[in-house]
């Protein structure tokens, strides 16, 4: 299949898998498909070189140190808040707040911003697409303040009906939370109409960026949105690190979420003042490799060209769509066409369990993930407990694809 | 793992013993596994405290439901007190897979297991290692 | 001073100084002299190369894939949780839960167990020398549920007043919340004696381990504590990992605290059915690659052997106390016998400001911290804004003294 | 760093200029670095938008007094409206030592910057980036 590699001749493809050391092991004597990227993306070496170099030779707690590893410390740190703050096109790296994750990120809004704005009665508006991620920190602040939950549908075709936008949004809404593109449909959700019509009602606007960031240019002035998440993992960096980007004034006025050291100016014995943002919402030691790591990989997104990765997925998730739809059984539940879709891909097959199909395909050494995804709401729509998914990155090959489709035939040989 | 898929499996797979329920269970006891949403549940009919009858139902993978399969078929006629003793370790002795490299597998595996020692001991539920 | 080095033969300090690269280079001119651990410690190779190669062979999302790499990163998680259950003597691995630091382990306490235990007049007993993380996590638990913070005090030596206790602890005390060895004073408390004490009224103890589990063997079950919190950055393994442990039942009726995906059995539209513990309390994407890693650095700490790094810093802070307690004009805070006390020591110089000190000495390529080490109240307690703190571990040397030593004449020529 | 500690910034901080406070002032703040505990406090006589006289005091390390002491040294005189427009760059070039490196550093070397802005512009705060 080296021609398919050629008819996607947007960036050089086989000399940037180079950078990827995990992509050339053999899985029980097959060369590694990795086709799990929605779960967790692969590191090119230049991101785990800068961790072995940070901590080989700059490491020291950051913030309050006045020697010299502590000061380069320091300034890698928030250099790399800098980066994030310039991939998103925040106003001011201040902007940019390090979490573990996506999740703790929608966690830090839901308890910081909520506990302060949510009161009894309101409503936050999610879709049935979201992940687990971004639904149960909204119903644990529901429970805590006894607000209410509405859910946005989705259709056959795996599109958001925004019809119901006209009557789940009110006065009493307070937060509009959603996915900006599906980690299982795939699909690419109308941030900016959505954000539009969230604020028309008074409400706030949160986006879940986990499977945008890493894959699209995202720019958080044309999504309109107030908050953005995303976590590190899924875009070349480390694990351990993730963001939230909040609106500055937004942001100002958020009581503090976890207490601790860094956080506060001054501490007395009953009560505390706390720092300004960022810093206010980062208690105790952060991931300072990590963050700084995750720069590192922002730098090599950039310099692949987030434009250019987009444009390549979209590429092979036509061929993906058009070679798997061909395999007889096989449903592919979402957008069939590449139009506002990113490339993650669920599909099941006919009397065959998701679980099987993943076992076997990991015999033929290629990596695709069986189960909900974290989005049982979303299946149960569906009607299926479960499915199998494939999600493509910047170093995903069309051959892949073609071995997916060749395992896939082997899987009903076996069980059919 | 394609080592998964033996032919001994994919038998107990495609042709079950033991499908279906019974009518008047003595214990009737369903399991999930929350990681996938598979669910196996087992009747049994109980005679002076031997295992008379035994029928499984549910859905999930090849690995679960055969071994469903071999499960009621070993414990099939055994006293309730052997069935409870009745290890893990044997069950997977008996699917004769090298399961305990893959935890997420070995919880399909185990799932009818589960079921099975839950419903004799009459709790709502259990953790893999007290299996 | 070579000689001094042998003057602590209780294993091999040069030796084991190669696996640490960052403590091999020059700053301003001079060989590093690293004296700020008890802010951050470095890391072996090791625990750099387990990163390395975790990142170039396995990494994969955990838990729920059911494919080689991902298999092997669960594997590799779970048996990191393992290790650090063995390391504090746990009763079972599923007692740990990873956190980013123990900030966040302290704050998850005050979360879920504290919004769930702690009435409007319950009180809350610490410390004046807890860190921040140990105080503004409590008190914003007392601020939400209208509870109250009660301290036990610190004597001259810098020892806790007992006493305290007799008045402080009633019916009305939930949780006792208590550094094990502070990382100002040095002081090892007598958390045994407390924890009895708590127990008796029926409240929890919760012991700030941030201190004490990299530098000396911590054994919950001799402690006789509920909660212990500790950060992975401090003892060698990498940041944005660290631990709470907690009592199997109590973890077992906790509520959690972050929503999101892993931490659940089902979700449905209003609620949601949680996971067991530990991963009830895990929610999202883990620090995967951070606590395999936090993992290794046990196995190295364990290599080595906690009793004899206790035992050496043991050695070296006497040594330190002895060399320091010579110089004019400088006042050592804290226990001046090596007794019940850690390798951290605060000083202040007559009429010489901490920050002029620590950066008087990064010229002379030692580190060490100025400020208040995130205890203010111990700081307002010593009567003094900032203290110079320099710190020990199993890496550093008596040599490092002598350069302290020689350091602070130089500061005092300089600025008197 | 040793270069920190020249001897011009020695001898500004061992021989403070316009150290102490004033007995009218018109204007009076103080500010604190809570990195550190540091505080500058500045009293400041404006007479016809131009600043007659201006003390400093408070508590901190070499640089941070040592800048108090060159900035009231350099403002004293100027107008109002000159002192507010005196950029941080004028003042890192007078203390001349490369701070920009070291933001811990900086904010000691910028303390009193911040307190003569915040005082003459009578707001309660400033934020680094904004003076
Ligand atoms: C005694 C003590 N407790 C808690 C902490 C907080 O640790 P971390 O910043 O890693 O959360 C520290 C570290 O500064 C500490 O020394
Ligand atoms: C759409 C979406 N949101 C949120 C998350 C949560 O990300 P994390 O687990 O890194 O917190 C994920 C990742 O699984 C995701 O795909």
């Amino acid at each position: 299949m080296k021609n398919a590699v050629q008819t996607f001749p947007i960036f050089d493809v086989l000399t940037l898998r180079r950078d990827f050391p995990i992509l050339h092991q053999q899985v029980h004597g097959n060369l590694l498909a990795f086709l799990d990227t929605a779960a967790s993306s692969q590191r090119p070496m230049q991101v785990i070189e800068c961790l072995r170099d940070y901590y080989s030779r700059c490491h020291a707690n950051v913030h309050r140190g006045v020697y010299k590893l502590s000061e380069e410390a320091t300034l890698a740190y928030e250099r790399s808040r800098g980066k994030v703050a310039h991939l998103i096109g925040a106003a001011s790296p201040r902007e940019v707040i390090f979490t573990r994750n996506a999740t703790e990120a929608i966690n830090l809004v839901a308890y910081a911003w909520g506990s302060a704005n949510v009161r009894e009665g309101d409503r936050i508006l999610l879709t049935m697409m979201e992940h687990h991620s971004n639904i149960v920190p909204w119903q644990m602040l529901a429970q805590r303040v006894g607000a209410h939950l509405d859910y946005v549908r989705f259709d056959g075709e795996g599109r958001l009906v925004l019809e119901d936008l006209d009557h789940l949004l009110t006065e009493r809404t307070k937060m509009v939370a959603v996915v900006h593109q599906s980690n299982a449909l795939g699909t690419v959700n109308p941030v900016p109409e959505i954000a539009r019509r969230a604020h028309e009602v008074g409400a706030l606007m949160l986006v879940d960026g986990a499977q945008s960031v890493p894959h699209m240019p995202v720019n958080v002035q044309e999504l309109g949105c107030d908050f953005l998440a995303a976590s590190g993992h899924k875009m070349c960096g480390p694990t351990g690190i993730g963001f939230l980007w909040g609106q500055r004034h937004i942001l100002d006025a958020m009581p503090p979420f976890l207490g601790g050291g860094s956080m506060i100016k001054v501490v007395e014995t009953d009560t505390s003042t706390y720092a300004d943002v960022p810093v206010r919402f980062e208690a105790g030691t952060p991931a300072i490799a990590e963050a700084i790591a995750l720069g590192t990989a922002i730098d090599y997104l950039n310099g692949v060209g987030l434009e250019k990765i987009h444009h390549y997925e979209h590429e092979l998730t036509a061929y993906a769509l058009d070679r798997l739809g061909q395999v007889g059984g096989v449903t592919i539940h979402g957008p069939h066409t590449v139009e506002a879709r990113g490339g993650t891909l669920i599909f099941t097959m006919e009397g065959i369990h998701p679980h099987d199909i993943a076992s076997i395909l990991d015999g033929e050494g290629i990596a695709v993930r069986a189960g909900h995804h974290c989005t049982q709401l979303l299946h149960r729509v569906l009607g299926v407990p479960a499915t199998t998914r494939a999600s493509f990155y910047l170093y995903n090959i069309p051959e892949e694809v073609d071995r997916l489709v060749a395992g896939l035939e082997k899987v009903k040989k076996l069980l059919e | 793992m394609d080592d998964f898929y033996r032919e001994y499996i994919l038998e107990h797979y495609k042709y079950p013993r033991n499908r279906g329920t019974l009518e008047h269970p003595t214990i009737s006891h369903e399991e999930t596994n929350f990681l996938c949403g598979d669910t196996v549940r087992l009747d049994i009919l109980v005679e002076n405290e031997v295992i008379q009858d035994i029928r499984f139902s549910g859905q999930g993978c090849a690995i679960s439901m055969a071994s469903a399969s071999m499960l009621t078929e070993e414990i099939k006629g055994r006293s309730v007190e052997e069935a409870k003793a009745f290890s893990k370790e044997e069950l997977l002795d008996l699917i004769g897979i090298p399961l305990d490299k893959n935890p997420m597998r070995l919880k399909c595996a185990l799932l009818s297991l589960k079921t099975l020692k839950a419903g004799l001991y009459g709790v709502g539920a259990m953790q893999d290692e007290e299996l």
